[in-house]
């Protein structure tokens, strides 16, 4: 009827419309709404093709997004807690694949906990992402583990537990990026979810991402406004991608460079602390800090390229277990032969 | 070894004539005292001289120092069963030795350190004394192998006793040792020292012999999860995700150990993925994900965590994800007897996960199926797309068994419906350019499968535990929730016909059944022919699979009298076979037997014979 | 409400004779709205005005903005089971008002706003359009309770339009409000302003009434997850570990709500614990701990976390520990769907575990069941030191039913045999001075049992999972496990004529019986009404618990055809039952559904008559 | 036959007999067997009233030892991996028990680790002792989450998996309680079994306990000859009773003392480190130091006796609530006739 309006589109010929999923049924104003938008940007701006990539969660509000992304993706909306131990097994079953996964912290911190860590320890390349609301969505407003102590929920009451930090959990794990940011702050969202897409093994991003419906009171360290008021990012973050023909030049001293595996960068213009993201003592140390003193840093926390993944510590074929053939999975008679042999 | 099995009074035992190659020989150690390679050797000798033989391992769930009971039965007519009592007792257990004194039969024999000192000692038992202190005097093997070494004294002196080869038991040694000629040597230095001793001082005083026969020719001995180890890898396994756990473990290590010889790695890379996971959740997460992304996925387990894959059981069913899971089923509930065998996962297996689910399972019987069910496990789950349990015991896994070699498959590999980016543009132009994840195309139930990497645009789909319609989006109407469980339901009875069917041996003017499974399979061929003997024929179904099918009905409309023989206390296949055949159900009487012990063809004839008494009366 | 519902075709509705006390009425909204206030005012009202009600929530599993429907079902009769149409539609959800309106019978009537659009109108229908923003705007309530407000435009036009009364309307939004005059005042001026819309603009046309009774005097309305919360602290509740899982969690909260008014704090202390775990796995391992230290302690669940509390159920039912598990089943397999019915659960609860274990279940089949189960639940765990499952569902835990008050109870908590620091002494003064944890002295295989804290240095055992003998310490010996388990099923068999028996409606001369349980109960009694009605006497057999005894078996000789009635898809009781009584089990036909929706008679009369055709033929 | 001779007795006219259990089937050498004598030896210095214990253990061949130690007490051999949650039950159940828990490095990092992470979140009191090998014992010598990089079994071959530290991650979860010991140092063990067993919360000791059968090579960090070379302690550590009518005496600078709630007294004299052990941040460097450069410190790494135990954040009675009578678990008629009137 109108016109037809060319949208833009990327580097494969995509537009953000090739990105998206079915309709979301959260909650309007849901954090969680946020992060699908930029998980669609970032893929989108990546020229990722769907057909590459594997979309996880477990179970949540949280976990039901990526229905909502990626519609042409393949994907697993697996068991409360278990996304880790399923991407693991899709992963290893086809290392060609990139792993983006949701999670609550209900999920991840409370049920998937176990999981959560030895994921980490082994490496299994995969974003990891972790819609934080301290709170139960689904389940209707219980304290879940990242509760701050205090926080008051209308049938839930007050928690008296300490917060899990999921951020100092993944260090303490090894894992290899770590970052924090807040689901209203979407460029910062899009550009860690970019470098993590790029990353070679887990990475970790605790996406603050309030529920409007169970734990938005101003004094939650999980709502709008604290995000809004109290947030203090790292550095400025800034994703380059290995075909962009931009020399990238930056200020030694305030800004740091890192370069990824096959080619991408991160650039990271430090902002009121001087700090070094490569560097997991000080990692430890800044996310310690902060713990003591309640303060509420995003940005990329912690980098190390140098742990393999978990395919490469397997010894893995680079083609897809998954495609393997019948000659291929089948021992020669001659082999069968020998062993039978030995008995 | 235990009062239950003394209902069963030892017979007395006549020195005289010769008893030829039909006894049981059972050897009393401590365990992690290396008796496995002493007994290992007596059994490969006696095999390879042509005599049937099979082992079985009773040991304790600890690591070194508790009582350990190896019984090794040699039976030309191909009896491995367990049986009640040994006839000769290898007392190297001090700890055990005066009950074990105590179960041999009038006449046994019993060969033992001459140090050991026995409280009640018996008149009417045959004692051959081995001098074993001096023997390790002079044979002076270095400290971490002392305990191996005394342990070939009793070797020699039952090779002497009883007639065993010689050249045999060398030939073991070198297969044990894969002919490390000085491992070897040290060994049979003991062997022969007991042996002249034996000639020198041990006159013969009992009337068993083993004599050479011919029934063991091209023949192998293997245990069934060597045998689960190498059929997983001959069928093709991918990902093997897995936590330790006994009687399963040498499961996972079997595949271990052969790989690098059956799907050799290329520039040190390997087309294969063994992974040891924190725990049997992970575990069941890691196939179901492998499974779901394209994997023939593996894991072996036994008891505990069968129970903790309930959860991913359910999923894998619900979201149609092939998945192999192996139930090395040992003794519970609980953690229970970890090294007691058990048929007690029937019911577990079958209805894994809440809700409604029943699950392909497979029986294996002997070690042929050990092998070949690691293959059909595969092609049934790919098939089915749905996780298929195989439900193997401690007896089978991890106990020796006699078998024919096994063969090499000579079908394909059945990768089921699935569709790659080429035949997923064919499926829609053949049609109608519709295709929906869980559509029944074929009204059998199963949908055409998609795996992750497909590059058609339309081929994604995202997996889910949740309520889904034939398009496997998420849907809570319950018009989509029924037709799917109807499908499920339709899927279930297609594999019916498809699974392993159950081998039946009707003999003509039978009127009595028995139906059996798994490990019992060996007692019931005993008891049956005792009965036979006895003047009572009987036909015989011996299940491989679950669902159970029409055959099953038609077993249990041809008989007046069935008996189900199991090793669990709940006889859990009957309560199945009620449900199955409701028309028959009146028919089915227990023969069940829940003591961690493998069956014995004793257990079975009493068990019959006094419920025969009883209905009569 | 989906397309298998209209199986059932709608009857046409004559405008003419009225229809008093005798429809249903469906509410169909989004979810997240605040609708509930509203329905349940309208339910309450009606109630309280002596009409037997009751009302059924289908919501979706997610937090706003999806379909809801809220039936109220008005019943002179007292018939409180799902029908499969409403005469009366409130259709104040766009997103569905063209299906719902669609599934209207002929002559029904639909309210609505007055913007809304049909896309197929029909003529066949009353339309009573409801000017709701108009009345927003006059009243404007605060933006976060206009959603709120809004809903009570209908709550207006419905009790004007149906003869609700005004003053009971009064009363259930003073009794909502817990009498808080401000917030009652802001939603009667909607409720009123739709009123006298109602009057002055929607003169009546159809033949729908609701007139006073007296047949709810002294009932109330309650949900059976409030029931059992209630139940549970008045039947001695001492620990509840639990993990969020819809439909229990409001068993829990009601736990969490009551408790301080049942059991109140001294110095602002409690003697009860509610924790909140990380998972399911923690809340077993949690009331395991507390069961065995002494105090009566529960979770509540579904389906995903029952599947995860298989291990501990074993330990439990094998360590002999108390615990009791609330099941509020909902549609599995798998995650399922979270907000729809099912009786799924039978089989995968009752044998909870690998490895042999039947566990004792109770099945509620009304409020006062769920309450005084709930305390039941206590006794038989305490009695038979092991698991009780209580097996509610979705329908019974969360929807409103009309019941009578509860009773507070007369007997005393039955705390089982448990011996304290002097009674302890009493027990070896009079038994010999022997005692043993699993020694099974008066010959029901129950021990004595004795809890941390004796004194007496004698009482204290290891509780485990692994084999042990009478004395609780660990054995791998066949005889000691074997006898455990001969204990075990004793103690089951005792049990058996300990739980609830079934409820039994022997009619003379019927030669066909119903067996159901749970939540279906209604759906039979109007089926059996119905079936009478057409000329078939029925006689009826609702089960209350599991292990199923003796009473089972002679109501299944006592007649010709007997019909199995349940919410799932692989007719679980029915295979229990089979299992049970083989002897019956050709008997047995089943009538089940699995579609998530609370049953109705109408599918039990098809389903009968239908199967009577068909073996007529 | 020979003269009776009279044991010695501790307060409560117990011998150590008394706090004796079942004869030990483990293999001989195991460094389980040694720290089950301390915990016997701890108990008899306790004068504990072996009513007032209890046992826990998951599934192990360490799991195993509650059977081998107090023979009097009540105890649960749970499950693989659920020990925690069982004691938490316990203990809410009836909080005038001591509890003292026996794990392995499998049962705890491995299977058990998201219930040890949560209870030292709820600070349930327990002794919470992993007898750390480095290996699945029981299951016959597979690597277990704490194996060394590079550790190499004769059947699982290399380890390829960073190790869990079992005290960095307990200061993570912000234990109160957290020491380091090994089996060969008797002592130690002793001591801080004693202290551990009079602190209120979860008190976790990382026990390295050779398992001489399948990981006792000598260049294996869990091995008796890498624990006898290696280890470093941070302090010599003596725990007085309150009883004891000592003045303890201490060498400010040198040594520190901390006093626990009910009146016992820690002793911690400084060796070469100035060390703090109420410094959760010095833990945290400790641990992270040790791990950057392969020192095995064993000593009391961190206690902080702020945090309010379960029962405690639970508003529990101080009575047992398992020994409750009727009247006090069954509501007046009157309250229950006031709820019913609700409805
Ligand atoms: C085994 C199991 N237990 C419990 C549940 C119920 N459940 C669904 S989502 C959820 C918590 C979700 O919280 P979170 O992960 O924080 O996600 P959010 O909804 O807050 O995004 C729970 C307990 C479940 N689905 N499965
Ligand atoms: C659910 C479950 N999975 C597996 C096992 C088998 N299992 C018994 S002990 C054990 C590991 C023990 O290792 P660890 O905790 O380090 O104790 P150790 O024997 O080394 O002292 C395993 C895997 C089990 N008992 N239960
Ligand atoms: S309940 Fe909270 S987390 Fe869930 S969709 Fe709504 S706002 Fe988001
Ligand atoms: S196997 Fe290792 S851990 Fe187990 S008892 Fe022996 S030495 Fe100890
Ligand atoms: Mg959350
Ligand atoms: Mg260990």
């Amino acid at each position: 009827m109108t016109a037809t309006t060319t949208r833009p589109t990327n580097r494969i010929g995509l537009t953000t419309q090739d990105y998206q999923g079915g309709t979301s049924t959260l909650c309007a104003g849901c954090g969680h709404n946020s992060i699908t938008s930029q998980i669609i940007a970032a893929c989108y701006d990546l020229s990722l093709d769907p057909a590459t990539v594997l979309k996880m969660s477990g179970i949540g509000c949280s976990s039901k997004t990526p229905a909502y992304f990626l519609g042409k993706s393949f994907g697993f909306n697996t068991l409360h807690g278990r996304m880790p131990s399923v991407t693991t097994g899709a992963m290893i079953a086809n290392r060609t694949m990139t792993a983006i996964g949701v999670s609550g912290d209900g999920d991840t911190g409370s049920i998937g906990f176990g999981q959560f860590k030895h994921m980490m320890r082994r490496n299994v390349p995969m974003v990891y992402i972790v819609e934080n609301n301290g709170v139960y969505g689904l389940t209707k407003g219980q304290h879940s583990a990242t509760a701050d102590i205090g926080q008051h929920l209308k049938y839930a009451g007050t928690n008296v537990l300490p917060p899990i930090d999921i951020c100092a959990e993944a260090i303490a794990a090894d894992c290899g990026f770590v970052a924090r940011s807040f689901s209203g702050d979407a460029k910062q969202v899009r550009e860690l979810i970019k470098a993590a897409m790029s990353y070679e093994g887990t990475a970790v991003i605790d996406i603050i991402s309030p529920c409007v419906t169970f734990n938005n009171e101003d004094d939650s360290s999980k709502s709008y406004a604290y995000g809004k008021d109290k947030e203090e990012r790292i550095q400025d973050i800034q994703f380059i991608q290995s075909y962009e023909e931009v020399v990238v030049d930056y200020e030694p001293g305030s800004e740091q460079i890192v370069k990824l595996h096959d080619g991408p960068t991160i650039k990271l213009r430090k902002l009121n602390r001087d700090y070094d993201a490569t560097d997991r003592w000080a990692a430890i140390k800044l996310l310690e800090e902060c713990r003591q003193s309640n303060i509420f840093v995003t940005g990329l926390i912690h980098i190390n390229e140098s742990r393999p993944t978990l395919q490469q510590t397997m010894s893995l074929i680079d083609e897809p277990l998954a495609y393997q053939t019948e000659a291929q999975l089948r021992p020669s008679r001659a082999a069968f032969a020998a062993v039978m042999a030995e008995f | 070894m235990t009062s239950l099995d003394t209902v069963v009074s030892a017979p007395v035992i006549d020195p005289n004539p010769p008893v030829i190659n039909d006894f049981t020989l059972v050897v009393a150690t401590e365990n992690g005292s290396g008796s496995q390679t002493a007994n290992n050797t007596l059994i490969r000798a006696i095999f390879k001289m042509g005599v049937p033989v099979s082992g079985k391992n009773l040991f304790p769930s600890n690591i070194s120092g508790l009582p350990t009971w190896y019984t090794i039965r040699v039976s030309h007519q191909g009896y491995a069963a367990r049986r009640e009592y040994s006839e000769i007792l290898v007392a190297y257990n001090p700890r055990t030795s005066d009950e074990d004194l105590a179960n041999l039969p009038a006449g046994g024999v019993c060969i033992h350190p001459a140090d050991m000192k026995f409280t009640t000692p018996r008149s009417d038992v045959v004692y051959y004394p081995v001098p074993v202190k001096d023997f390790i005097k002079e044979i002076a093997p270095p400290q971490h192998l002392r305990d191996y070494i005394t342990n070939m004294s009793y070797v020699g002196v039952v090779t002497q006793l009883f007639g065993i080869s010689r050249v045999e038991i060398e030939h073991a040694l070198m297969h044990h040792f894969n002919g490390k000629r000085k491992a070897v040597d040290l060994n049979l230095r003991m062997v022969d020292m007991a042996i002249a001793h034996t000639v020198a001082h041990l006159p013969k005083q009992d009337p068993f012999r083993v004599e050479p026969l011919n029934k063991t020719a091209g023949k192998i001995l293997i245990d069934g999860n060597t045998a689960a180890g190498i059929g997983a890898l001959v069928g093709g396994v991918g990902v093997v995700a897995w936590y330790p756990i006994t009687p399963s473990t040498s499961l996972v290590d079997a595949i271990t150990e052969y790989a690098p010889k059956l799907r050799p790695a290329v520039d040190d890379r390997v087309n294969y993925a063994i992974i040891q996971a924190e725990d049997e959740l992970a575990a069941a997460g890691i196939i179901v994900g492998a499974g779901w992304a394209g994997t023939r996925a593996m894991t072996a387990t036994s008891g505990p965590g069968i129970s903790l894959m309930n959860e991913f059981g359910g999923l894998a069913h619900f979201a149609e994800v092939p998945i192999v899971i192996w139930d090395i089923m040992r003794m519970g509930p609980s953690t229970g007897l970890p090294t007691r065998v058990s048929q007690g996962d029937i019911l577990s297996a079958y209805y894994l996960g809440h809700g409604d689910s029943q699950h392909i399972c497979l029986l294996p019987g002997d070690m042929t199926e050990c092998f070949a069910y690691a293959g059909t496990a595969f092609d049934l789950a790919e098939r089915f797309q749905t996780p298929v349990l195989v439900l193997s015991d401690l007896d089978l896994g991890m106990n020796n068994w006699m078998t024919e070699p096994f063969e090499y498959p000579e079908q394909p590999l059945d990768r089921g419906k699935v569709l790659d980016t080429g035949s997923f543009a064919q499926f829609l132009a053949d049609h109608d350019n519709k295709w929906g994840r869980y559509r029944d195309v074929d009204n059998d139930g199963i949908g055409y499968r998609t795996i992750p990497g497909n590059q058609n645009p339309r081929a994604a789909w995202l997996a889910r535990g949740t309520g889904h319609n034939e398009q496997g989006v998420y849907s809570e109407r319950n018009d989509d929730w029924q037709r799917n469980m109807d499908r499920l339901t339709r899927k279930l009875d297609t594999a019916r016909r498809h699974v392993p069917a159950p081998v039946i041996d009707a003999r003509p003017g039978a009127t009595v059944g028995i139906i059996g499974y798994g490990s019992t399979a060996d007692a019931i061929t005993e008891a049956r022919d005792r009965l036979r003997a006895q003047g009572i024929e009987t036909s015989s179904m011996r299940l491989r699979s679950l669902p159970l099918n029409e055959d099953v009905r038609t077993f249990m409309e041809s008989y007046d009298q069935i008996y189900v023989v199991e090793l669990n206390q709940d006889s859990q296949m009957l309560q199945l076979l009620c449900a199955h055949a409701p028309k028959d159900a009146a028919k089915l009487a227990p023969v069940n037997l829940c003591d961690g012990l493998p069956l014995t063809a004793t257990f079975i004839t009493q068990r019959i014979n006094a419920h025969r008494t009883s209905v009569k009366q």
